[in-house]
């Protein structure tokens, strides 16, 4: 159903077998030259990330900026950074399903992936975070001979659970998502070897209607399920600093403030990926200008939802009459970290307003500008929460301040090398848009039947 | 830095201007500046005997002093120039908050004898103290012995010797002068040093801080493995072994008292160390939390030899090895369960107080206030 | 689909006459209330401000929670909304009225407050905060929150009832248009007002995610409220032929995600607070752990969560329409035990009590405002019959 | 589109998929056998040494008690390992002229302490105190085994935490009378109330906090 | 962290010479605190240098209970449970010492027992690595207990003792005899 | 498919061009008394499970029972490993400190609920299964495109190999395949 004055979701003139042939072309034939460029050059960055996680195993954590009133830097930042992006896509199949919401099809798997890519590059943090990461595994209760468990009123070992939860589930939704379009590549597959490993994947399946029957209610359960995960997620990684004592940290707001954030996060690198690659691998049929409308509106909201939490947070500060509280909030505004805690409000609150003008929400170009605020600008709202919070806590005496360090900077660019890298892959090897979903669609925009099609 | 000249010897040197001290003068330190001692020692600090002669061993009149266009880096563990006034028009912002701050926060008490005449329990007013017992949890019971503490901070002198007594006592690893300058010092009991008053002639006031042991320890709830826990005698233990290194603890600690192995700060390679290491306490690696321990190993000791006679441990058997040095007997380490024992005493006083009450952590370590009975007329002056 | 099509028009949706006998027995019910109010107000003027105040906030929180929903509706533009818009727009308008009914507040406000009192000047914190919470401020912030809402939701009726008129398809953009910042203003005085009616009962507690908190049981009361209306009206025409399972379907998967969010509020509050136990903060929920209250606490696991959770999961109840009115009516009780709970443990310190005028305000304001709110429902076609998406609505499965 | 695979592959498809989890489950159960095993603990493996000393000859052939080999045990942290000059007591005059005890005779002479290889080590960070279990009722079998039937000596316990933990959360189970500690024979009768009666006696206190034996 | 760079006891240090960590005392070096100024205590000798005769500390049941233990793990190897001389090491080839029971020793001073058990006689080694003084003085007062055993007048026994040997006597002939001399 | 000749069929497939027509076919061959059918579509729809009587399926039943195990398996775990197991005092916190268990017992059952609606999901199916008949058709490769086909099944009682595909020719597919076994 097109509403009036909306663009369609699917491009008109499409049909279910052009749809199919469109999209599963894109792994079945040969990538452009500039894929191979651009992995190149992700794959380069995931070199850099691994030489400085050689050097971090053998030195210890003492390479990054780290001391001792701020014992969190930089890879904590990363993490809440990507586990933030990382719920863009699950959100979007999750919600915009159990929402009615068609015009999360064309989005949704290319979303989820991301959500995959993002979640691994911020599983990596936590892991590598720790003074000795070979005992990491001591956070997860398996039996043991020391009869010692993990502490489980400490957020991080909530965090081991709703990540590794998080995971999961995300990577079953996308894989139960991909089963049928596995399927589609089994039977357009010409090597033998492709129609196996696809063959393999999609497990036989075959589409008959007890297959599609189950399938489509594991799929609302999946999407049930997930969509309290995804909050359910962040608001643990918010636990992180919320059950603390630490003024900045300690706020009850920080929970729905942290999802919001996570969302508006995930959408604008959607965007940022969504607007390139639609271009390139011409698919402004299937993403169109309305999906990015949609996202653009998403992302205005959770900003505004982001600035409520920011509102909230000044006032209880002064509201409380607790001086730690307020001098916090001082210290953001005057202390020597105000030019981060400015350019967050101009990425994360005013760039996004922007969103109200329509022309900016269809425009791709400005949306994309307006989303790499919004990357930037979250990334800088974790650094300020983190960094601006632990430095100048409660005695005077053990205040300091923090810098990154060339070492911080090698493993955050390498941990978006790596995301770029994985995600390169996927489009190289998996359809990034759901064909059996755009086969659901297709006739119910286009108002005729499929053409005759030769086999 | 600047160079100092006295009659025809000169010498650079790097200058840090403290408050309190007098117009037209400066102090240098001898002992420094040398080239052959190792790796410690080496090429550290500069050499101030260049400017002295036998004639004029320790003052000096008559030197110059000019600005020169060099810099150095100077590490301390106390850059935070506590000065308790607020910023001058001229400076920057946020220069001298944290003087400001550590004066709004009543961490140091002091009062006169006058003011401690008519009001003697001043020090317990200054900050706010939540009722005893005020909790989301069940009481906690200790029923055997509670090892708490108590340092006074009219009789510390700021002079270190606790300091240095922990760092031997403890296994603290040296970690040099770059890390300090990162603010990664290991010290598990430092001084926190408050400039009161004017800038011309202020107040100093010392305060040793070190791990409050507190009995709702937000370090211990956040730490995922369980390496920081509580013993049954109220003791904030810190497991070494368990410790996977989140560092989580140390960002909770209200009192900021933790200390991370950023590096293999340890030298494990050269065996005459070995010899210097206390054996009773462990040797920590790279990665892992340390902190205060109220020297537990001395505490298990005692508990044994107690346990072997069939007896309590008597008060005053066990010494922190900060208590022991402590030339002013500043702190008293004991058990509170006691009503007898010196700490209990020191606790029950008028003047004791706890830093950060009002976070409702109970810690084990408190404070006296510091009392001055100035001479009204030459305090004017 | 994409164009309305005529049998919209074919089809009218007139309010049915019982309306006006079902107005008559809430005004009846608003006299004997006020009545036996304005008794206890002679017997106990303090037992009744307060009293009253947690009546008030319970029926506003159930209009204003309808305004936000209306709002909500027409941003989202789905379908589920259509049905009830008129229920909506009814509740919502009745808020300049509930501005009126906030008068006895501002009399009683020493009763109430702390803060009010002479007293207070005493109170170190109180008096850091005396700039934002005194008499004129609070007055002043009040009408400022019903205005604004007022101006939204009388904005949004007339267009909604400009597009019954002329048919014109552009007005739904245009309440869309209104929408989207009206619901973030809405959001953000909420919390406000949250704050200043609820919150400062005890001066020296905060807690940031407060009226979050509170906006969530507003959209649990204001759903529970619309469902028990469109229960009332599908049993009778012209709606009965209107309503079928889909719709309350619907509304049932909305009330679990508000039950499902309050539940996410209140446990993200309450950890949070008891992890890190500082003093200041846990006064709060100690006095709600103690003396009584902590029966009402459980009471409202039980049954403003679990209960309506698992209930609710349940498809086939959902699309029973009857069966989820008793889950409604079960929900707005426990709306109201839920800002009982808020405001009262601050008022006393002490033992957890109910009293005679709790119930006598409810009765008397509740009256009134039912009384209030039918008669705007039957001044208007109990559906907007010129909405784009009406067929579409109607169709809803 | 024709068939890819063959009808055997559907058995092979749902039997690599329930033999994925028995293989999981079997991995874990190999683990955990594995750190408990002796590969991980050194449990019953004799060690190289300078002299095969054998306790089963000096106990319980010669009756000599452990204290007169480690003295310590009763006073300090450590049971102590004698000086050479302990052998030498008797083995100035008894087989002093076998090859076998060259070394301690050498040692003897040069006082270059013999260097056997330990067997009871545990990890540094664990602190642990031979002269408090002692005194209260814990006998040297208790934790090392039965010495006097081992010819050679080796670890007769894993050593583990969970193994400590064992005694420490039910001393009763395992406490005897200060008069059989040296004993390797003792076994109660009744240990459960003679245990908690010992327990009172001895007012042993069994210590779970962490700072006990890590420091 | 499981081996760590200090010390524990007797563990090897590749610093020194002999490979060994715990330090021999220097020569004439007293540790703090065990300054030992009580010569008869410490040397058995009286100021005069005559064996002391009378100890040096008040005999409880505890110090002889001590006695015994101390007695069983170290001497009875060679000098046998009882005191005569006969102890396993003994049997195993080892220079059979003098029994306890001999009318010359059980009027020695028991200063002399102690000064044997610090510095040793003839083959027999030091124990004073083995024994602190009050160990060694719990020892000889054992001794002279054990010297006291053999030489009770049946007249001093109790009826209850006297009947218990009675019984003893009737059911192995000779008994007393093999006892005595074993 | 020199087999399909020595072996009995499977079934006899037709093939649509159109859900409609496919679920005109369904209809037609449940009134002329096939009770062994089976539709094959590129995507789900409704009404094609519904016309072949599937209502409800047992897919919640199993995600609300692997949901329950969660919840009991998180919240157990952590019950048994702070209050029975090792009970230690950590920051004064009680053992039983319910309020912090939350977070970890609803990740379990989020984590079971999910693994139970997929493994629920395949299981139901019968999945894996790489090898079944149906793909001895070869044009049945289009069922992942835009074409839809009906099975009926040679275990039919009403199966016959002729009569069963004249029917099937008589509901205008656009092709009729026999299904090798």
């Amino acid at each position: 159903m097109t509403a009036p004055g909306k663009p369609p979701i699917v491009a008109p003139g499409h049909t279910p077998g052009s749809v199919t042939d469109q999209i599963s072309s894109i792994v079945l034939t040969r990538m452009p030259r500039w894929w191979w460029a651009a992995f190149g050059a992700s794959f380069a960055l995931v070199m850099m990330l691994l030489y400085a996680l050689t050097k971090l195993v053998f030195e210890g954590t003492g390479i990054w900026g780290l001391n001792i009133p701020v014992g969190w830097g930089f890879a904590i930042i990363n993490f809440v950074w990507w586990i933030g992006i990382g719920h863009a896509g699950t959100l979007i199949s999750a919600i915009l399903l159990l929402l009615r919401q068609e015009w999360r099809t064309s989005i949704n798997r290319f979303a989820e992936a991301m959500t995959l890519f993002a979640v691994a590059c911020a599983g990596l943090f936590p892991l590598i975070h720790v003074g000795r990461p070979w005992l990491a595994y001591w956070l997860l209760p398996y039996p043991n001979t020391m009869d010692i468990w993990p502490q489980f009123r400490s957020p991080l070992v909530w965090d081991v659970f709703a990540v590794t939860t998080y995971a999961t589930v995300s990577l079953l939704f996308w894989y139960v998502g991909l089963v049928p379009d596995l399927a589609t590549l089994r039977d357009r597959a010409r090597q033998r070897l492709a129609k196996i490993t696809y063959g393999f994947l999609s497990m036989g399946w075959r589409g008959s209607a007890t297959h599609w029957h189950n399938y489509e209610t594991a799929y609302l359960l999946l999407a049930g399920l997930a969509t309290p995960l995804v909050v359910s997620v962040h608001t643990v990684v918010s636990f992180d600093f919320a059950v603390g004592q630490l003024p900045g940290w300690h706020a009850t707001i920080f929970p729905p403030y942290f999802v919001a954030g996570a969302i508006f996060a995930g959408f604008a690198m959607v965007i940022t990926l969504a607007v390139p690659l639609r271009t390139l691998f011409d698919l402004k049929d299937f993403i169109t200008i309305r999906h990015l409308q949609n996202m653009g509106k998403v992302m205005l909201a959770t900003g505004l939802i982001v600035a409520y939490g920011y509102v909230i947070e000044i006032f209880m500060a002064w509201y409380s009459g607790n001086w730690f509280e307020e001098f916090m909030i001082l210290n953001r505004i005057q202390g020597p970290y105000r030019m981060q805690w400015y350019a967050l409000l101009l990425c994360n609150v005013l760039a996004p307003q922007l969103l109200w003008i329509k022309r900016v929400r269809s425009t791709p170009a400005l949306l994309f500008v307006v989303a790499m605020f919004v990357n930037v600008g979250m990334w800088l709202e974790r650094f300020v929460i983190v960094v601006t919070s632990l430095h100048r806590d409660f005695l005077p005496s053990s205040w300091g301040m923090y810098a990154g360090t060339r070492w911080d900077w090698a493993i955050f660019v390498g941990s978006i090398g790596l995301f770029l890298a994985l995600l390169f892959l996927f489009i190289r090897f998996l359809p990034m848009i759901s064909i059996f979903e755009m086969r659901t669609i297709v006739p119910k925009t286009q108002a005729r039947e499929p053409d005759e099609v030769s086999p | 830095m600047v160079e100092v000249t006295v009659d025809d010897r000169s010498l650079e040197l790097p200058v840090w201007i403290l408050p309190g001290h007098a117009d037209g003068s400066m102090t240098i330190h001898l002992g420094y500046g040398r080239t052959r001692t190792g790796r410690v020692g080496s090429g550290s600090g500069f050499d101030a005997y260049r400017l002295r002669t036998s004639r004029a061993p320790w003052h000096v009149a008559g030197a110059r002093i000019r600005k020169i266009a060099k810099h150095y880096e100077l590490a301390s563990t106390q850059l935070h120039s506590n000065i308790g006034l607020a910023p001058g028009p001229n400076e920057e912002p946020g220069f001298g908050v944290e003087g400001v701050e550590a004066e709004r926060r009543h961490l140091v008490r002091v009062g006169t004898l006058e003011h401690f005449r008519q009001e003697p329990d001043f020090a317990q007013h200054m900050g706010h103290t939540p009722p005893e017992g005020l909790s989301m949890y069940p009481p906690w019971d200790f029923p055997g012995y509670a090892w708490g503490l108590s340092i006074d901070l009219g009789a510390c002198t700021g002079c270190n010797a606790c300091v240095v007594a922990c760092q031997s006592e403890n296994n603290i690893p040296i970690v040099g002068k770059e890390m300090v300058a990162m603010g990664r010092e290991m010290h598990w009991i430092r001084i926190d040093r408050y400039f009161e008053g004017e800038l011309e002639h202020p107040h100093v006031h010392h305060q040793p801080v070190m791990c409050m042991h507190c009995e709702q320890a937000p370090c211990e709830v956040v730490c995922p493995v369980g390496a920081t826990v509580h013993s049954s005698e109220g003791l904030n233990d810190m497991v070494y072994n368990r410790c996977v290194g989140t560092r989580y603890c140390s960002n909770n600690c209200p009192y900021k008292v933790r200390r991370f192995n950023f590096f293999k700060y340890n030298d494990t390679e050269t065996p005459v160390l070995e010899l210097l290491r206390n054996p009773d306490v462990t040797v920590r690696t790279r990665g892992v939390m340390e902190k205060c321990t109220y020297c537990v190993q001395r505490i298990n000791h005692a508990r044994i030899e107690a346990e072997k006679e069939e007896r309590q441990i008597r008060d005053g058997e066990i010494q922190t090895a900060c208590q022991q040095v402590c030339p002013t007997e500043a702190i008293v380490f004991g058990d509170v369960n006691d009503p007898e024992s010196k700490v209990s005493d020191a606790k029950a006083k008028p003047l004791a107080y706890d830093i950060l009450a009002e976070l409702g952590t109970r810690p084990r370590t408190s404070y006296l206030a510091k009392l001055r009975n100035p001479n009204s007329t030459l305090e004017e002056s | 689909m994409s164009e309305p099509t005529a049998s919209t028009h074919e089809r009218s949706f007139p309010p049915p006459a019982d309306l006006d006998g079902l107005q008559s027995k809430a005004w009846i019910a608003a006299g004997i209330g006020i009545a036996a109010s304005l008794a206890g107000w002679f017997l106990d003027p303090t037992q009744f401000y307060r009293s009253y105040l947690v009546s008030w906030i319970f029926w506003l929180s159930v209009a204003a929670g309808c305004l936000a929903i209306l709002m909500l509706h027409h941003l989202s533009r789905g379908a589920w909304g259509l049905m009830i818009r008129r229920v909506l727009e009814a509740a919502a308008r009745t808020l300049p009225f509930l501005a009126i009914l906030f008068i006895p507040i501002v009399l009683g406000l020493e009763e109430t407050y702390v803060w009010a009192r002479p007293e207070a000047a005493a109170d170190e914190l109180i008096q850091h905060k005396a700039v934002y919470l005194n008499r004129t401020a609070f007055v002043f912030r009040t009408v400022v929150y019903l205005g604004v809402w007022s101006f939204f939701a009388y904005g949004l009726s007339r267009l909604s009832l400009r597009q019954d008129r002329t048919g014109d398809a552009t007005l739904f953009r245009r309440m869309q248009v209104i929408s989207a910042p009206g619901l973030g203003i809405y959001c953000l005085l909420t919390t406000f007002a949250a704050v200043d009616w609820l919150m400062s009962l005890d001066p020296h507690w905060y807690s940031s995610l407060f009226g979050v908190y509170f906006l969530g049981g507003q959209g649990i009361a204001a759903l529970a409220f619309v469902i028990l209306v469109a229960l009332y009206l599908a049993q009778r025409e012209p709606m009965a032929g209107a309503f079928n399972a889909g719709h309350f379907h619907d509304y049932g998967k909305l009330l679990l995600a508000f039950v499902m969010l309050w539940t996410y509020f209140a446990i993200s509050q309450l950890l949070i607070i008891w992890s890190a136990d500082l003093p200041e903060e846990i006064t709060w929920y100690l006095e709600r752990a103690h003396g009584g209250w902590k029966w009402v606490s459980i009471l409202l696991v039980l049954f403003h969560f679990l209960l309506p959770f698992l209930l609710l999961l349940s498809s086939d109840l959902k699309r029973n329409a009857k069966a989820l009115g008793k889950v409604a009516l079960l929900l707005l009780a426990m709306r109201w035990f839920d800002v009982f709970w808020l405001a009262a443990p601050s008022f006393e310190h002490g033992h957890l009590s109910f009293h005679w005028l709790d119930l006598a305000t409810l009765v008397g304001l509740g009256g009134i405002w039912l009384a209030l709110f039918l008669g705007q429902l039957k001044t208007r076609s109990l559906v907007p019959v010129n909405d784009p998406y009406l067929v579409e609505a109607l169709d809803n499965e | 589109m024709s068939q890819i695979f063959k009808p055997s592959t559907n058995t092979l498809a749902r039997v690599s998929m329930f033999g994925a989890i028995f293989f999981l489950a079997i991995l874990a159960w190999v683990l955990v056998t594995l750190n408990r095993s002796s590969l991980a603990t050194r449990q019953g493996i004799v060690l190289q040494q300078p002299v095969p000393f054998s306790h089963d000859h000096h106990v319980a052939g010669l009756g000599i008690s452990c204290l007169y080999c480690h003295t310590t045990v009763e006073e300090s942290s450590f049971a102590g390992i004698p000086p050479s000059a302990t052998c030498m007591n008797c083995h100035k005059l008894i087989w002093n002229e076998s090859p076998m005890l060259e070394p301690v005779r050498e040692s003897y002479r040069t006082g270059r302490p013999i260097e056997w290889t330990r067997v009871h080590d545990l990890p540094d960070f664990v602190y642990f105190d031979h002269s408090i279990h002692v005194a209260k009722g814990i006998g040297c079998a208790s934790c090392h085994g039965r010495v006097d039937q081992m010819p050679l000596m080796y670890q007769a316990e894993s050593l583990q935490m969970e193994w400590c933990l064992e005694c420490h959360r039910a001393p009763e189970m395992f406490i005897r009378p200060r008069t059989e500690i040296y004993n390797m024979e003792w076994v109660s009768t009744d240990q459960e109330t003679e245990g908690a009666r010992l327990i009172a006696d001895y007012r042993v206190q069994s210590k779970l906090s962490c700072s006990v034996c890590h420091r | 962290m499981h081996d760590q760079p200090r010390h524990e006891p007797l563990e090897a240090s590749s610093l020194f010479a002999d490979g060994r960590s715990s330090r021999p005392l220097i020569e004439g070096t007293v540790a703090r605190g065990q300054l030992r100024e009580n010569r008869e205590l410490y040397t058995g000798l009286d100021a005069a240098g005559q064996f002391v005769s009378d100890l040096p500390a008040p005999v409880t049941r505890e110090l002889l209970e001590r006695g015994r233990s101390r007695f069983n793990a170290f001497c009875s190897p060679c000098h046998g449970r009882r005191g005569d001389g006969g102890g396993m090491v003994v049997q195993r080839g080892f220079k059979q010492p003098q029994s306890f029971h001999q009318v010359r020793l059980r009027d020695t001073p028991v200063g002399y027992y102690y000064d044997v058990i610090s510095r040793g006689f003839g083959e027999m080694s030091s124990y004073a690595a083995q024994l602190s003084p009050q160990d060694r003085w719990a020892i000889v007062a054992y001794i002279r207990a054990l010297q006291v055993s053999r030489n009770v007048p049946v007249a001093e026994l109790t009826a209850d003792e006297r009947r218990q040997l009675e019984e003893l006597a009737s059911k192995v002939p000779g008994a007393p005899e093999t006892v005595e001399h074993e | 498919m020199s087999k399909a000749a020595t072996k009995p069929e499977f079934a006899l497939m037709a093939e649509f061009r159109s859900s409609r027509e496919l679920l005109h076919a369904i209809e037609q061959s449940q009134a002329a008394g096939y009770t062994q059918l089976e539709a094959y579509t590129p995507y789900p729809i409704e009404e094609v499970w519904e016309a072949l009587g599937q209502h409800k399926s047992k897919l919640p039943l199993i995600v609300l029972i692997g949901g329950i195990v969660g919840a009991f398996t998180g919240y157990l775990l952590q019950y048994w490993v702070s209050v029975i197991n090792y009970p230690v005092n950590v920051g004064g916190r009680p053992l039983h400190s319910w309020v912090s268990f939350i977070p970890v017992t609803f990740e379990t059952t989020i984590l079971f609920a999910a693994g139970a609606a997929v493994l629920g999901m395949f299981a139901l199916n019968r999945l894996p299964m790489p090898y079944h008949p149906v793909f001895n058709v070869p044009r049945f490769a289009l069922a992942s495109r835009d074409r839809y086909f009906l099975a009926i099944g040679s275990w039919d009682p009403k199966y016959d190999r002729r009569a069963t595909e004249e029917f099937l020719l008589g509901l205008d597919p656009f092709e009729v395949n026999e299904v090798a076994s």
